[in-house]
């Protein structure tokens, strides 16, 4: 196979995830979009390590799993805080930022 | 083989990915998410890079999802209402998120990365397996790695923080 | 030493008495204080005699001398230096100020003795000395401007110097508003002088004028008008003079020294000064000319009929100032220089007997409540009758021979100025009623209550002392003579004072006599060589015929004041019921103060106003209200984009992203 | 030097933070003692003869985008120099003895201001002048906006909307100014190597068109922080609002760097746009003298007073500018100066005055002088400079510029010179409404203390001491204005134009007219 396949699904994958988050209302899922924005990314550094024959692209991808690792701890505990608050559990209700 | 296998666990991607935003409840966008990852570890696989999906299936379709099912299950699914209280975004998002998809595209293909149009050069055995990857990870990369656990730990920390009963007031 | 160092050290001494005496206004008693600001004047005095001395021993010609401490300011082209020009003019202006302030001083001393200010007192009266020094001594254009605005400042310090006094204040505020008015004319007139001339310096100016301007240019005639600008507003001809009568409120030595005798005379040094350029300039000096004319009219008859004791004897300056201004503008500088130096003497001490009697009446100016002071006050009236003879031109004093010389000047131009000749006559006729007018009123008649305390029991009448123009009580703590201001005539220095004046106001005259002697135009004539207005020299002859003229109408004047005063007292009364609009119209000053306010301060308070109510709030406010609409409403745009939607943001985010890649590709491609 | 000079206030500043609050105004006063001894010696060893640019520093900062750290000493900003680190001493100390709230935040934005300050007199880089000018924004936006009045009970703002409304005003035209200097550099460059030294500019010309819209960019900046007329609407509610010790510093130093700004930027770099503009330039000039000298005449509040007063003269000092001669620019710089050293002391004074009456309604005050003799004195002497009595420095600056423009516009000259009459009353207005005629019920005056005479006798001896020799600063200023101007008026060398050494004596010599000689011989004689 052509590593551009990869790359072109890469690329569909990450408009998926980022149509997802504009979207969606729900912070849970706008998570799980996230998730796939970065997993669309992995896809592209892992195909382009193969590209190359070269594995630090791995390296990054690993790295990479590791901060969406963190980041859906971070963002899993925000949703279980505001669930906590009795606060509505949608990003359009939560509007402080308003100029 | 290897297109038939490519295209599937592309379809499996692509249609986990559809399934993460078009579902109305959460608990089924999770499912759909771990089909997502499980196709994208068979893909990874295809390149060659073993310990990424190792890794993907364990940590990610494992743990991490764990995880999201678990705060789904505490903070209930709830769907969202059709409603649309944004003007525009209904019709700029498919637009906009289009438009990202062509012009990645077209900026990926379009550029003249060399060995673009083959399958990558032919790489021994070892290639993406843990051995490898670890002796990369401790000898060239000991730095990143050793700031990527501290970061776990400080969003393990940061959790805790965030999501104990402690009530504050405000 | 040489001259122009002793006319330094002439300009030393008062400054540094008036910053000893402010210095140490806590630490130096009373009487230290006045015993320094009077020794400086007399050391100031002492080293202009030493400077005549210097000069006397040089020739004529070359009686003139530059000298200069250090560049004031000399960039750009601009020769400023910090300079003084002695010469027999301001040598003759020097003298006659030293001498009669050290005089003045001498008198103060013992005046202000009970006023709580007098260390203040003493600080502004010498650096008023030291201004009127610098003004008389400048080098330079500037240096004049320097000079002329600080005697400016200090005569508002003392009009106000009983600062309590909102009428004080107010007279103060007019004084140095109008006086600023005349700087400006000088300062134009200075820079029309650079442009023309390339210099600020006495020297190069003068020397480079006639080269320049030919007769009447406008050029000339233009410097010429503005520094009549600055003359007649620094020496209160029309219309710039309605400050003096109101400068009245300051203390009575400040009107004497200040008032009278020596700044507001500085005009006619000025214009005897530059009479290079008036001599160029023949129609400007002839407006002067009758402008002075004018002026010493309205003043004589608005002094008919004040009743105001100081402010009637300030017209008469004012008036006699026209004589003055006269005379420097049809050329006789000589007679004006010289009818200066004796108004000097006789209107200070008028000023000072005046002072006396107003302390004797608890600081009552009003001249219809005073009488028969002539019994209680025997030195006090003596050396007034003094001063009123010289200032009537009584045959043989000092006046008489002044006036005449400058009229006599002005019928022997002939022409257009034997209107000089007779009008100024017909002024020396008001001059002389309305002196013995004031003189009949307050010395004769039946003693008021407070002459008859006098001479009853020898003491001075005692009340608290009150404003005369609003009849409210002063404050004294401020320093106004309190009620024990018990020292008309009782003080020696004041007596000192007054009987030299008194002196100089009889036989001051007798050093100019017509066929006898010239030692004052002997001495100045070398000034005024080079372009003057016009090379007449009356005969001795005419002008004895005119001091006889002159003395007739003086005579003539007394009796007619005697009939109206003594022989028939109801007579004013009739005069006035006989023709009262008249009567109302010289009462009111010909109404020159209306005028003003209704030309000049009411337009400007209305501008102030509507700037203030309107303009600011509208306009001003109308563009920062605009500005703030605009910001707003751009802030509006952004906020709008602002909506708090997490997802827009996003949204904005990949929009601006897609942008982005769309810009590259576009670009790369 | 001109590095220790700038850095000095923001080092005190910065280790000010870590001392006790007790002591902090007394290390924010030595902070500014030692700026103030640094420029002290800069100026004794100032070469007073020359235009070329001393103490000079040249490093490049952000190479990529030609943006120098470059700074230097000539004769225009010497005595501005000087004038900000006197008026900063002044200031601080005069807080100094005062309990303020907040101290360590209170003189680390003094400090910082001085800097900010100093820097927009020292750069010599377009856009490090820019970076300096728009800096000195921030502090003065804390320190009026949180140590400042509401003045709501008297029909004005509250300290943060006043505050808000000046930031809006001066932010416009900074960042057009902004813009305008980016512009500058790019255009001069004309795609060769980008440099935004101001020297360099110079050499480098722009058209004729592009000189028009970044000419009046510029204005736009200098004539807010002024303010001029039609600009000055922030000016009321600012003044009133802003503490009185930085009000001090900010009227007496940062209206200057407008006018300072014409004649390092503006004249040198857009010469022809100058002389295109001057009259519409002098119009404005004339209209803040005229509008500044009616309102301060009829304000009630000291502070308005002061402030109209500042309007005005800077309107003589712009118009001396755009007199686009020799002699008008000796003045300006001379004037910013003096006014400077004239208006800080009336704000001390004010806040004096208002600490014995309780009011800023000057109808409200009277009769102070009884009790106060010295302070009267001292107010005396402050009052008579900011009406530019003959005799102060600030008639010689008065002086000058009105010659200058006497001849180059004359019609202009005769309308300015109503100003002159008009300050004459409102300064003795404010001297007599405070201190003569009697004192309202109840009003206990007393003398000025010790402590606050140390703050303000020095800046009269300052004011004392010039008015004596003004030829100090004249002469430190004149060579280099006369090759600023020189470069508007077009000439070459100019030292053969000048009336230094040619002066215009009478017809036999070349009539001059502006700074031009013009021949006023028949055409036709030799």
């Amino acid at each position: 196979m052509n590593i551009e396949w990869y790359i072109v699904l890469s690329a569909l994958l990450f408009a998926t995830g980022a149509m997802g988050i504009l979207i969606r209302r729900s912070p849970m899922v706008i998570l799980l979009c996230l998730e796939l924005m970065l997993n669309a990314g992995n896809l592209a550094l892992v195909a382009f390590s193969r590209m190359v024959g070269n594995g630090q692209g791995q390296i990054f991808a690993v790295i990479v799993m590791v901060v969406a690792a963190c980041e859906v701890v971070v963002g899993l505990g925000l949703i279980v805080a505001i669930f906590r608050r009795r606060l509505p559990l949608n990003v359009d209700d939560l509007r402080e930022l308003r100029g | 083989m290897e297109a038939v296998l490519f295209f599937l666990a592309a379809i499996g991607a692509l249609g986990g990915a559809l399934g993460v935003i078009a579902m109305r409840n959460p608990f089924y966008s999770v499912l759909a998410l771990i089909v997502h990852l499980f196709s994208l570890a068979a893909l990874f696989l295809l390149l060659t890079s073993a310990f990424v999906a190792a890794a993907q299936v364990v940590v990610y379709a494992g743990a991490v999802m764990v995880l999201y099912v678990f705060v789904v299950a505490y903070v209930g699914g709830g769907g969202e209402s059709a409603w649309e209280p944004i003007p525009g975004q209904r019709f700029l998002a498919p637009l906009l998120g289009i438009a990202l998809f062509v012009e990645l595209a077209v900026a990926v293909l379009s550029s003249s990365l060399l060995a673009l149009g083959t399958d990558g050069p032919d790489v021994n055995a070892g290639f993406g397996n843990p051995a490898a990857i670890g002796r990369l990870l401790l000898e060239k990369f000991l730095l990143p790695f050793e700031a990527s656990s501290i970061l776990l730990l400080l969003a393990a920390v940061g959790a805790i923080v965030l999501a104990s009963n402690r009530r504050q007031t405000s | 030493m040489s001259a122009t160092a002793w006319a330094w050290l002439v300009l030393l001494f008062p400054l540094l008495g008036s910053i000893a005496i402010a210095l140490g206004f806590r630490a130096l008693p009373q009487k230290l204080a006045g015993v320094i600001g009077t020794a400086s004047i007399g050391l100031a005095f002492a080293c202009g005699v030493a400077a005549l001395i210097g000069l006397l021993g040089e020739d004529p010609g070359a009686r003139h001398h530059a000298s200069s401490l250090w560049d004031y300011a000399s960039v750009a082209g601009l020769d400023i230096k910090l300079g003084i020009y002695l010469d027999q003019l301001s040598l003759f202006m020097v003298l006659v100020v030293t001498g009669v302030s050290t005089l003045i001083h001498l008198y103060s001393y013992g005046y202000m003795q009970s006023d709580e200010g007098y260390h203040r007192f003493f600080s502004y009266l010498n650096f008023f000395v030291f201004s009127m020094l610098l003004l008389v001594l400048a080098g330079n254009f500037v240096l004049l401007i320097v000079g002329w605005a600080f005697v400016g400042f200090a005569s508002y310090a003392l009009i106000s110097f009983w600062y309590r006094r909102e009428t004080a204040t107010r007279a103060g505020m007019k004084a140095f508003v109008i006086n600023v008015v005349g700087d400006i004319g000088l300062v134009l007139a200075a820079f029309l002088i650079f442009r023309e001339l390339g210099s600020f310096d006495y020297g190069t100016v003068f020397e480079k004028a006639p080269e320049v301007f030919s007769t009447n240019e406008w050029t000339v005639t233009a410097i010429c008008l503005l520094l009549l600008v600055g003359a007649f507003a620094k020496s209160a001809q029309l219309p710039l003079h309605t400050w003096l009568p109101d400068a009245m409120e300051g203390p009575t030595p400040v009107s004497s020294l200040i008032h009278a005798a020596t700044m507001v005379t500085a005009g006619v040094y000025l214009i005897a000064r530059t009479h290079v350029l008036f001599a160029l300039a023949p129609t400007a000096a002839d407006i002067s000319a009758f402008i002075g004319l004018a002026t010493l009219l309205v003043a004589a008859t608005i002094a008919l009929v004040m009743t105001d004791l100081k402010r009637a004897i300030a017209y008469s300056t004012m008036s006699q100032i026209g004589y003055m201004v006269v005379g420097v503008s049809i050329g006789a500088y000589s007679a004006g220089m010289f009818h200066l130096m004796t108004h000097a003497f006789f209107k200070a001490l008028l000023f000072m007997a005046a002072g006396s009697i107003i302390a004797a009446m608890a600081n009552e100016q009003n001249i219809d409540r005073m009488s028969g002071f002539g019994k209680a006050m025997r030195f006090t009236s003596v050396t007034m009758l003094c001063g009123g003879l010289a200032l009537a031109a009584f045959p043989l004093t000092s006046g008489f021979f002044s006036k005449d010389e400058i009229l006599a000047y002005a019928g022997a131009r002939g022409g257009m100025y034997l209107i000089f000749v007779v009008l100024g006559y017909f002024g020396a006729f008001l001059t002389a009623i309305y002196t013995f007018r004031l003189i009949f009123r307050v010395l004769q008649g039946e003693p008021c209550l407070e002459a008859r305390e006098l001479i009853e029991t020898g003491h001075v009448h005692h009340a608290h002392p009150f404003n005369p123009a609003t009849g409210e009580q002063e404050d004294t703590d401020v320093g106004f003579p309190g009620p024990e201001h018990h020292i008309a005539e009782s003080s020696a220095p004041m007596r000192v004072a007054m009987a030299v004046l008194a002196f100089g106001a009889l036989f001051g005259g007798l050093i100019q006599v017509p066929g006898v002697d010239n030692v004052v135009s002997d001495w100045l004539d070398p000034v005024f060589t080079g372009p003057v207005l016009a090379h007449v020299h009356p005969s001795i002859a005419w002008d004895w015929i005119g001091l006889a003229i002159g003395g007739a109408i003086s005579l003539l004047g007394i009796w007619a004041a005697h009939w109206l005063y003594i022989a028939d007292p109801e007579a004013p009364r009739r005069l006035e019921t006989r023709f009262r609009g008249l009567h109302d119209f010289l009462f009111r000053k010909w109404y020159f103060d209306e005028a003003i306010d209704l030309l000049v301060v009411r337009p400007a308070l209305a501008v102030g106003r509507f700037s203030n109510r309107v303009f600011e709030r509208f306009v001003v406010d109308g563009l920062v209200s605009g500005t703030e609409g605009g910001v707003r409403g751009a802030s509006g745009v952004v906020r709008a984009v602002q909506n708090g939607f997490v997802r827009s943001y996003a949204l904005l985010l990949i929009a601006g992203f897609a942008g982005l890649a769309l810009y590259f590709l576009l670009s790369s491609s | 030097m001109s590095s220790a000079i700038l850095w000095a206030p923001l080092a005190f500043g910065l280790l000010g933070l870590f001392l006790p609050s007790r002591t902090v105004g007394w290390w924010a006063v030595l902070g500014t003692a030692v700026t103030l001894g640094l420029a002290i010696s800069a100026a004794l060893g100032f070469d007073s003869g020359s235009s070329a640019l001393q103490y000079a520093v040249d490093e490049p900062w952000i190479s990529g985008l030609g943006v120098d750290y470059s700074l230097g000493i000539d004769g225009l900003n010497l005595f501005l120099i000087l004038l900000t680190a006197v008026l900063w001493t002044g200031g601080v100390a005069f807080a100094a003895f005062r309990e303020q709230e907040r101290p360590k935040t209170f003189y680390f934005l003094m400090l910082v201001a001085e800097t900010a300050t100093l820097g927009s007199f020292l750069a010599q880089d377009l856009l490090l002048f820019v970076l300096f000018f728009d800096l000195m924004l921030v502090p003065f936006y804390f320190l009026f906006g949180a140590w400042g009045h509401d003045r709501t009970g008297e029909g004005g703002l509250t300290a943060s909307a006043a505050t808000l409304k000046m930031i809006v005003y001066t932010l416009i035209g900074s960042l057009l100014m902004l813009v305008a200097a980016i512009a500058t550099g790019v255009i001069a460059a004309d795609g060769g190597h980008l440099t935004f030294s101001i020297a360099a500019l110079q050499q480098r010309s722009l058209s004729h068109g592009s000189q028009q819209w970044l000419f009046w960019f510029f204005a736009a900046a200098f004539l807010v922080k002024m303010p001029a007329f039609l600009l000055h609407g922030w000016m009321p509610d600012a003044y009133r609002a802003a503490p009185l010790p930085a009000l001090a510093v900010f009227s007496g130093v940062l209206a200057k760097v407008g006018a300072y700004g014409f004649l390092r930027v503006v004249l040198p770099l857009f010469p022809d746009a100058a002389v295109e503009f001057q009259e519409v330039i002098l119009l404005i000039a004339l209209a803040s003298i005229l509008y500044g000298s009616v309102m301060a005449f009829t304000q009630t509040n000291v502070r308005l007073i002061a402030g109209y007063s500042s309007v005005a003269q800077l309107g003589f000092i712009t118009a001396g500018i755009f007199a686009l001669r020799a002699d008008g620019s000796d003045g300006a710089v001379l004037q910013m100066v003096n006014h400077g050293l004239v208006v800080a002391p009336i704000f001390v004074i004010v806040a004096l005055l208002v600490e014995r009456t309780g009011s800023e309604d000057i109808r409200e005050m009277g009769g102070l002088a009884l009790r106060a003799p010295v302070l009267a004195a001292l107010f005396l002497i402050v009052a008579l400079a900011t009406l530019a009595m003959p005799g102060s420095a600030n008639f010689v600056g008065e002086f000058y510029i009105l010659n200058g423009l006497f001849q180059a516009k004359i019609v202009f000259a005769f309308v300015a010179i109503a100003g002159v009459a008009m300050s004459a009353y409102y300064a003795l207005r404010l001297y007599q409404g405070a201190m003569h005629n009697r004192a309202p019920e109840g009003l206990l005056s007393r003398e000025i203390g010790r402590r606050d005479a140390l703050v303000l006798v020095p800046l009269v001896l300052c004011i004392l001491g010039l008015a004596l020799y003004p030829q100090l600063i004249l002469e430190r200023t004149a060579p280099k204005v006369e090759r600023t101007v020189a470069k508007v008026t077009g000439g070459d060398a100019p030292e053969a134009r000048l009336a230094t050494t040619t002066p215009p004596t009478g017809r036999k010599y070349p009539y001059m007219e502006g700074n031009r000689p013009v021949d006023l011989r028949e055409p036709g004689t030799p």
